[in-house]
């Protein structure tokens, strides 16, 4: 079996293994029948969407992806404290802000992955991608200093994001 | 059930009520849109992670076993969440609704104060 | 003591849901009632959850998966026609 | 069975001269005889024994169930109308020869004459009242398409609607006294009712039986009021006139008189309204007569007035009388006719019909002339002529009937004077058309005698009115016998016809009305200066302006009612529902006696409240259009919120889904509306709505609590009993979906199938203006995918559909189910559609949605047509545990293959739906300059083009 | 309860018809949404209410009416194959007739002439 | 078990799917497959008629589910009557819809073919919820086919015709929870023994639903105040959809019938006869309407949609009479309106195609290419649908007449028959006079009609002529049905004694 064929038949590995998962959670077992039946569905779906999802994704360092994961994890549990002080305390105070974050990214999936982390971690929402000019838009909901909290975004979630799906091969 | 798990639960459940209430009142009472478009984006999602947590240990001490299926609910809502979120914001962007004045940056006033502008 | 937990969660939840509510009919953009909606999906599948473990039956897991999904859509969806108006292109 | 060949053989003789008529009008001519002269000839052979006082009888059934039989019977009335009927049939057909112009049809004219006497034969023919009720309206019928012959003149037109709805509506009014009559002698039968005639006039709906008869011989006959008809149905070919006015048509209704004689008559009623009718339509036509220009017209109110003397002698109802009748058919009949034809020649030879134009006939058509005169003299009641006979029959009766005590001289009064006008009438025939000088511009001239054998026929008629005027004893005495005893039931009175009974009143009278009408002759001209003055309306423009306005109030009574306004259409819909339950519960609302109502929870009432908000929101913001579809989301959410509450987790996973999917359908439409709903209701139609509303609303409160706290019964058990043993699964709302109720499924797949097959074809070849800008003229983003969403769109479709099958799966034992597992599929792809657009979608999925849809369905039923090969009924489910080792127990169902049919057909139906809208824009112009303005609520206000 | 719940589809039966009776067609499609929400909760109560139920076999031990809630589900999809094509009906009326009147005309602009 | 029974709905049903199937084939293929599929469907309807001719009443149970637990189909006179006219019905419009006037060829013939499905459904089912099902079947099928051709008119009136037939479904499904409420059960014969024992504190909220689903048919057979959506709608269709509507009507009128003599009939207890009180009244000024209605048309085509309403009016008078021999007049009716108005729909489309431009607007016109033909047929078929003798619509009228009983009932019902009659034949005379005979001096451009498509008209009429000359063994097959109807304890024993096959569903 060549390679080409083979990506054809298992066109996500990690999708399927993901999916695998997914299925033994949803179904609430873990008995033989499951396996099988999830195993397959875990093959097949993949199989026949591959159409719509054609770029497959590799994964350069699993484990900094997985610290990368924790990281976000643990953000937006602080984080969120902090912001929901912010949103109880006085109005007046907060001071939003909209900056401009230029990307190194230049895969869709990262930077996707990067404004979905920018979103979920406190103070902060995506609101605009421009791929051509190669920046986000973010929303800060009470920033101090703007350049400052772009420097930290940068280090703190695009460079592991670039490392773990983009400086890779090629 | 013994009275810790109890607790336990409990606390879950009452901290994602709590984030869940303060994405609300946050959505409720901020004053511009953007403003607003943190609360729900991030404590509403806690909230409703918190006390899926919650349901997880609660049904696995009642029932037989692990239960691990309301993980996947958590798990759409992580995934969905910034996207809505980033798409609302995108048509608030496109339709320039008003800003509080203080904000910086707005990106449809950028030629006029300039100064600010990052990068 | 947790069945009266559970209630007093879903009744903070539903306050949520009032909140959310008014917001969506106060707008005053369109963007702001879209996402006053969208915190009612995920507000609505924190009340399933807190119903099922109330109920102590798993029925509603699906719903609460399906509400997530469907959420979604929904303000994609919403926002999109604010967007470009044909959402589908 | 001779007796239903007299009817059938003309109505062959209908068919065969549209056919021969290509083989020459002679040959045309010759095949129309063919059924009326064998017609005659039977007739003629029964009349020794109908003379003998046999009467023929034939019964066929038709419709027992009903009393309509084909019952006839050939009687001395009927023989002696029937011998009219064929005869002067016969006569005009050989006439109409020569008449027709080479341009019109001869064949259509024959057909119809001869449809026409089937349908005179069949009347008084008819020994059954219904029988003979069915040949009257078909009389009716082929008359409108007589009359109207000459379908292009607008006259002929008007007058053979005027003539179809006038002795129409009569032949109704007759209906209903027939079946009034039924009812009390339980029959139809003539000889039935003619045994019961005591009963009927004694019965209390007598007087109603009888104003229902005679207005349809009234209207028949042309009796005042109902006379104007008449004379517009001149603009007929003259054939048609000399047949149906001479000796058919009118005659039907003195016909009905004559038949319904033993039945009705007899009475003060008969007497008063049958006389005074009579005797009002004889002055009238008497007089009008004299005026008419027109020479058809002169014949057509001389025409009324016999037919009023003939009324007059049936309302005097003596013996003698109704003798006198008869006679009187028979000569009015001849001499009519012949004076028809002959008017008809000299219109066919001059060109006109005009009297003042018409002068000096006799020096070009003196054979003519001497007939016509002829005629007119027994239509003047001159001796020697049959006229003169029944004239005196009729005078001799007006004097001898005394049941009015003191005022009994209006009879020989008008008697007189009717006769003084018939015989100036007849005179200025006479004069005004054969001498009176030289005829003043003819449009044919000069006019000569017609063909030799047009002029037959009324030699024949002429012949026969000398015949019986002279020898009456050897001619119409038997006819006149065989009549009278079918009319009064018994023997002829004791009578005589002479044409010289001595000099006695009757003959005096006569003198008086011969000399009265030469007089009145000679004073012509200052009464027609009166009669010009007097009287000049045109009933024909009276009646059609009736008829227009009736047909306006029709309009406006349907314009005000039927106002296209759906609003209203709607309003009454709903209103009747209100009225509906309002109606029923008046008695009284059931509250609960001792029902425990649930305490009320804290959560749901907040559910509550959002709810409303959503509910009035939706209401208060419907301007906003976006906005309120939001708000209703929020309904649409509370709503599956209290299917969990209750116990329906699958209702709440279809509502959720369902919801989504409309959403979107209702964005997707309103792209190509206005964003703004004008307002546009005033505060009167806001006022009535708010109130409908609210009464709609009360009114389903009521019925909710009412039921909710009425206890009941119901089948469930059964479900809940049988659904794992018998059907095979936990879910038993999905056991009853699949299988208790899978025919309701299949009926809903189906209506889903067909709505996608609808929207494809209302979608096909649907252009719409392309809004370019928002309802606040602002640009579209020019972004079309936002690649952010793209990404995930992609990522999240295997996982949405490794959530469906698991949906799907589940669903026979845990919520969930085909339906639920195709709309979580259809959303996971539609995500895609909005993500990454159809374009993109076309590439990767080439699914003909239609075919999907269909395939679906196409499962599901062979599915349930599988349960016949083991004889079952359709859609008979078997299931069946199997144990593989290691990993445990299978289940499968005949019902799963069924609800994967729902499952293709929901994904099919609704990616068809939403797809093809999606593409809407792609295939729609772009009509007009993409301002920023162009779309938007300014729109309202210009109305689109 | 059932007073709330009465409650709850007056209202949304109320709002349903007012919008029902309006002259363009998105807001009566908004109605008949909301219509069909009070209808297909009407035929949900004619099973009563049932707290703490369940209609799969083995779960719990109450058992609501299952029948009523086979009866909505099929209510909902026909409802929403209507839905549908009015929709698009609604669209090739307004293509047709030139605006999204329920009587193709637009009152508006008869008022100003 | 006789499979048969479901034929009516499974043969259409398939059709339409390989109609669908096959889309793209030529326009011959498809219309021989419905042709011959609908050739089929008359000759299984008439099978079953002669069944049904043997007076009992079949069962068809659903998956094997015995009543009242499962859905059944029972197969009566009445239904059997329906099913039968429905086939000849649609025998004739796809007659001559297939010369030509059914493109886009396949959406009209599979679309047609749901209708039939959903049509045949509603008269055999027995369960109430399903006659809903089968209700939205049919009504999703005839918005399609109303809308078949486009045109500002035809979407005009369809969107009435669809909007106000959604709010008739809702109704519909009110009153059938509130019936399923009270009595739980939704099989119309158990629902007929739960609705004769109702107690006193439950009969106002049946008589409720009674009245309300009375709405719902009365929607339906187009009866006042319900009627407005049918002349526009009638008069826009194209014409084979035209005649196949006429069923329409009749579906409203058939579940009027089986609701109000099955389940809320003479033996219903407290809830007895409950629609006659409204019957009566709104079937006579019904009839008014529609005979104003139809001398106030300016349109051919809309003035027989006015004629269709005039039926109704007569029918629902029928009905209201409840007695044995009114109900078999209104039965015989039934089948002459339908055939003679589905006639005259076809004729109107073959007349207005050949007057071009003027099309069937009663004004003056060029003259017609076949004059005297078509002239002719219009002619009977006018006499026959006034109710002129010797044709279908006079027997019918002298029946329903004769089955009046009281003096009232006899007055009102006489009266308005007869006066409505004397306005149709001014109206008709007037339409007819104007496009027949007052025409321009000038013949129209068009192509004489189809001979296959005046054939089918042709052959409609001949029904309706059949119906007049050998009325005798109709007669006695309605009045029999109608004695069938008015006896529903036989169609209760049939539907509750149903045996299901055995061997499935046992334990
Ligand atoms: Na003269
Ligand atoms: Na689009």
């Amino acid at each position: 079996m060549n390679s080409v064929t083979y990506k054809k038949l298992f066109p996500h590995k990690l999708l399927s293994i993901f999916m695998l998962g997914l299925w033994l959670a949803m179904s609430n077992s873990i008995g033989l029948g499951q396996w099988l039946l999830g195993g397959f569905l875990a093959w097949a779906i993949p199989y026949f969407t591959q159409a719509f999802w054609p770029q497959s994704m590799v994964i350069a360092k699993p484990w900094l992806a997985l610290r990368f994961l924790l990281l976000v994890l643990w953000d937006i549990v602080i984080a969120n404290a902090q912001v929901a002080v912010l949103i109880m305390g006085p109005r007046q105070k907060l001071q939003p802000a909209f900056m401009r974050i230029p990307l190194e990214l230049k895969q869709d999936f990262t930077i996707t992955l990067l404004a979905n982390t920018i979103s979920l971690t406190p103070g902060t929402v995506t609101v605009d991608l421009q791929m051509e000019e190669g920046y986000l838009l973010v929303h800060g909901l009470h920033v101090d200093d703007v350049e400052a909290t772009i420097a930290d975004i940068k280090s703190r979630y695009e460079r592991p994001l670039k490392e773990i799906f983009e400086c890779s091969k090629t | 059930m013994n009275i810790y798990l109890e607790v336990t639960i409990s606390l879950f459940l009452l901290l994602g009520g709590v984030f869940a209430l303060i994405g609300s009142l946050g959505l409720a009472r901020l004053q511009d849109f953007f403003m607003r478009l943190h609360g729900p984006t991030k404590a509403t999602t806690l909230g409703v992670g918190g006390m899926i947590i919650g349901s997880i240990i609660f049904f696995s001490a009642t029932e037989a076993g692990l239960s691990f299926h309301e993980l996947l609910i958590a798990l759409f809502l992580f995934i969905t969440a910034p996207v809505s979120a980033h798409i609302v914001g995108k048509a608030a962007l496109h339709r320039q609704i008003a800003c509080e004045e203080r904000t910086r940056n707005i990106p449809w006033q950028r030629q006029s104060d300039n100064s600010d502008s990052t990068s | 003591m947790l069945q009266n937990v559970i209630q007093l969660t879903m009744f903070i939840v539903a306050l949520a849901l009032v909140l959310n509510v008014w917001r969506l009919c106060i707008g005053p953009s369109l963007p702001d009632r879209i996402l006053a909606l969208d915190t009612m999906y995920i507000n609505t599948i924190a009340l399933l959850v807190l119903f099922g473990m109330h109920e102590q039956k798993t029925l509603y897991f699906e719903g609460a998966l399906l509400i997530a999904v469907m959420g979604f859509v929904g303000t994609v969806a919403l926002s999109k026609y604010l967007l470009r108006g044909d959402i589908i292109e | 069975m001779t007796l239903l060949s007299i009817i059938l053989l003309p109505l062959l003789g209908a068919l065969l001269p549209v056919y021969t008529e290509r083989f020459g009008r002679t040959i045309c001519a010759y095949s129309a005889a063919i059924g009326p002269l064998c017609a005659l000839g039977i007739l003629l052979g029964s009349s020794a024994s109908v003379f003998s006082g046999h009467i023929e009888q034939v019964y066929i059934a038709w419709l027992p169930a009903i009393g309509l039989d084909l019952s006839l019977r050939l009687d001395g009335l009927g023989l002696m109308f029937a011998l009219l009927i064929v005869g002067i049939g016969l006569l005009v057909v050989l006439y109409a020869r020569y008449y027709l112009a080479q341009r019109d049809s001869l064949g259509k004219l024959y057909a119809l004459l001869q449809l026409f006497m089937m349908a005179m034969l069949g009347i008084v023919l008819s020994s059954n009242l219904l029988l003979m009720i069915v040949f009257w309206e078909i009389t009716s019928l082929v008359s409108f398409l007589l009359i109207g012959y000459w379908s292009d003149q607008s006259d002929a037109r008007k007058g053979a609607r005027m003539a179809l709805t006038v002795t129409g509506a009569g032949g109704l009014c007759l209906l209903a006294g027939a079946l009034l009559i039924e009812r009390i002698v339980g029959s139809f039968e003539l000889d039935a009712i003619f045994a019961a005639a005591d009963q009927i006039k004694a019965h209390a709906s007598y007087p109603v039986i009888l104003v229902l008869v005679l207005l349809g011989a009234f209207t028949k006959s042309a009796q005042f009021p109902f006379q104007f008809w008449l004379p517009h149905a001149m603009s007929a070919p003259t054939p048609v006139s000399a047949y149906l006015h001479s000796a058919t048509m009118v005659k039907a209704g003195v016909f009905l008189l004559a038949r319904m004689h033993p039945a009705l008559a007899g009475t003060d009623g008969w007497f008063y309204l049958v006389t005074f009718t009579g005797m009002a339509t004889l002055l009238f036509g008497a007089y009008n007569a004299l005026f008419k220009h027109d020479l058809k017209g002169l014949l057509a109110y001389s025409t009324i007035s016999h037919l009023g003397l003939i009324t007059m002698l049936l309302g005097f109802s003596t013996d003698l009388a109704v003798v006198a009748a008869i006679f009187h058919i028979i000569n009015h009949a001849t001499f009519k006719a012949s004076l028809f034809m002959a008017a008809g020649i000299i219109d066919h030879e001059t060109g006109t019909r005009d009297m003042r134009k018409i002068n000096g006939m006799w020096k070009y058509m003196p054979h003519t002339a001497l007939l016509a005169m002829v005629a007119a003299l027994a239509m003047a009641g001159v001796p020697l002529l049959n006229g003169f006979l029944s004239k005196e029959m009729f005078f001799s009766e007006a004097l001898h009937i005394e049941s009015m005590g003191m005022f009994s001289w209006v009879f020989p009064l008008s008697a007189t004077l009717a006769g003084i006008f018939s015989v100036a009438y007849s005179v200025r025939f006479i004069h005004d058309v054969f001498f009176n000088g030289e005829p003043v511009d003819l449009p044919k001239y000069p006019p000569h005698e017609p063909p030799r054998y047009m002029i037959v026929p009324v030699e024949i008629l002429v012949g026969l009115c000398l015949l019986v005027g002279i020898v009456p004893n050897l001619t119409v005495a038997p006819f006149l016998q065989a009549a009278s005893l079918a009319v009064l039931g018994h023997d002829m009175p004791d009578y005589h016809i002479a044409i010289w009974h001595g000099v006695n009143l009757p003959l005096i009278m006569s003198f008086v009305a011969l000399a009265g009408g030469l007089l009145m002759y000679r004073q012509r001209s200052g009464l027609f200066a009166f009669y010009e003055r007097k009287y000049r309306h045109d009933e024909k423009i009276m009646f059609e302006s009736r008829v227009q306005f009736s047909v306006r109030m029709a309009q406006m009574l349907t314009d005000l009612i039927q106002n296209n306004s759906l609003q209203r259409y709607m309003a009454l819909l709903i209103g009747a529902a209100v009225v509906a339950i309002g109606y029923a519960l008046l008695p009284g609302i059931p509250w609960p006696q001792d029902f425990a109502l649930t305490a009320l929870e804290p959560v749901s009432l907040l559910a509550a409240i959002v709810l409303t908000v959503g509910a009035l929101g939706t209401v208060l913001l419907h301007h906003n259009r976006f906005a309120a579809l939001l708000l209703l989301s929020v309904v649409g959410l509370v709503v599956s919120l209290i299917f969990v509450r209750y116990s329906a987790p699958d209702l709440a996973l279809t509502q959720i889904s369902v919801e989504v999917v409309t959403i979107v359908l209702l964005m997707l439409a309103l792209y190509f509306l206005p964003q703004i709903t004008p307002n546009e209701s005033g505060a009167k139609r806001v006022g009535r709505d708010i109130i409908l509303a609210t009464a709609a609303g009360l009114g389903m409160g009521i019925l909710t609590f009412a039921m909710l706290t009425t206890p009941y019964q119901t089948l469930s058990d059964f479900y809940l009993a049988n659904s794992v043993s018998g059907g095979g699964g936990a879910n038993v709302v999905n056991v009853i979906l699949v299988d208790f109720r899978g025919f309701d499924t299949l009926g809903e797949i189906t209506v889903l199938a067909i709505a996608a097959v609808g929207i494809y074809a209302m979608l096909n070849g649907l252009h719409l203006p392309l809004p370019q800008a928002d309802g606040d003229g602002r640009r579209w983003d020019k972004e079309p995918h936002p690649p952010i969403l793209s990404v995930m769109a992609r990522i999240l479709l295997p996982l949405a559909i490794l959530v469906s099958i698991f949906i799907f799966l589940r669903g026979h034992n845990a919520p969930g189910g085909g339906f639920i597992a195709g709309l979580v599929t259809s959303v996971a792809l539609i995500l895609q559609y909005l993500a990454s657009g159809t374009l993109w979608m076309q590439e990767r999925l080439r699914w003909r949605y239609r075919r999907v849809a269909v395939s679906g369905v196409l499962i599901a039923t062979l599915t349930g047509v599988g349960s016949w090969f083991f004889g079952y009924p359709f859609l008979t489910s078997t299931f069946d545990h199997f144990h593989i080792p290691l990993i445990g127990e299978i289940e499968l169902a005949s019902a799963m293959i069924f609800d994967t049919g729902v499952y293709i057909t929901v994904v099919g139906a609704t990616l068809l739906i939403l797809a093809h809208l999606g593409k809407l824009a792609q295939t729609s112009h772009s009509p007009r300059p993409p301002t920023s303005k162009a779309f938007s609520g300014a729109d309202l206000n210009k109305g689109d083009d | 309860m059932e007073i709330l719940i009465s409650a709850v589809i007056a209202i949304l039966t109320s709002c349903g018809v007012y919008l029902l009776l309006r002259g363009r067609t998105f807001p009566i499609i908004l109605g008949l949404t909301l219509l069909t929400y009070a209808v297909n909760l009407f035929i949900f109560m004619s099973g009563r209410l049932n707290t703490s139920a369940s209609t799969i076999i083995g779960v719990g031990d109450q058992y609501a009416d299952p029948l009523p809630q086979a009866l909505v589900l099929t209510a909902i999809v026909i409802s929403f194959a209507m839905t549908a094509f009015v929709l698009v009906l609604a669209l090739r009326a307004r293509a047709e007739l030139g605006n999204d009147h329920v009587d193709g005309r637009n009152s508006i602009e008869e008022i100003k002439s | 078990m006789n499979h048969l029974i479901i034929a009516p709905v499974l043969l259409p049903l398939l059709t339409a799917i390989v109609l669908l199937l096959g889309t793209g084939r030529p326009p011959r293929i498809q219309r021989g497959i419905s042709f011959i599929s609908v050739c089929a469907q008359l000759a299984v309807a008439l099978v079953l008629l002669s069944i049904a001719a043997g007076d009992q009443t079949l069962v068809y149970a659903l998956g094997n589910w015995a009543p009242p637990f499962g859905i059944v189909l029972v197969l009566d006179r009445l239904s059997a009557l329906m099913v039968a006219l429905t086939a000849s019905l649609a025998f004739f419009s796809l007659w001559y819809a297939a010369r030509g006037n059914d493109k886009p060829t396949d959406s009209l013939h599979s679309v047609m073919h749901f209708l039939l499905m959903g049509v045949n459904g509603a008269f055999l089912t027995g369960d109430l919820f399903n006659l809903f099902v089968f209700f939205e079947v049919l009504l999703i099928a005839s918005y399609t086919l109303l809308l078949h051709g486009g045109g500002a008119a035809r979407i005009k009136s369809g969107l009435h015709y669809v909007l106000l037939n959604l709010i008739g479904s809702s109704l519909f499904l009110i009153a059938a929870a509130l019936l399923y409420g009270l009595t739980g059960t939704l099989n119309m014969a158990d629902m007929a023994v739960k609705v004769a024992n109702t107690s006193a504190e439950q009969a106002p909220l049946m008589h409720a639903a009674a009245l309300l689903l009375l709405v719902v048919f009365g929607l339906k057979a187009a009866m006042v105040p319900l009627y407005f959506w049918l002349p526009r709608a009638y008069a826009s269709a194209s014409a084979p959809v035209a005649a196949m509507f006429c069923i329409m009507t009749k579906i409203g009128i058939y579940a009027i019938i089986r609701m109000y003599s099955l389940v809320f009939g003479t033996e219903a207890g407290l809830l007895a006869n409950v629609a006659s009180p409204w019957l009566w009244p709104l079937a006579l000024i019904t009839l008014t309407l529609g005979a104003a209605g139809a001398l106030a048309a300016r349109e051919l085509r809309l003035q027989i949609a006015y004629l269709v309403v005039v039926s109704v009016g007569t029918m629902l008078a029928g009905v209201a009479l409840n007695s044995v021999a009114a109900l078999g007049a209104t039965l015989y009716y039934l089948l002459h309106s339908t055939w003679v108005c589905a006639a005259l729909f076809l004729l109107a489309d073959i007349i207005m195609r050949q007057r071009g431009a003027t099309s069937d607007r009663i004004i003056t016109g060029p003259r017609l290419k076949q004059p005297v033909l078509l002239g002719t047929v219009f002619f009977i078929g006018a006499a026959a649908v006034i109710g002129m003798p010797p044709l279908s619509g006079f027997i019918g009228k002298v029946m329903l007449m004769r089955s009046a009983v009281s003096d009232e009932q006899t007055f009102w019902l006489w009266f308005l028959l007869l006066a409505s009659s004397i306005v149709m034949v001014t109206a008709l005379s007037r339409s007819g006079s104007t496009i027949f005979w007052r025409t321009e001096n000038r013949t129209a451009k068009a192509d004489k009609a189809d001979h296959l498509a005046l054939a089918a008209v042709m052959a409609l009429f001949a029904c309706t002529l059949a119906l007049s000359f050998a009325a005798s063994p109709v007669v006695n097959y309605t009045q029999a049905t109608a004695a069938q109807i008015m006896a529903p304890n036989n169609y209760i024993d049939a539907v509750l004694s149903h045996q299901t096959v055995e061997g499935v569903h046992h334990e």
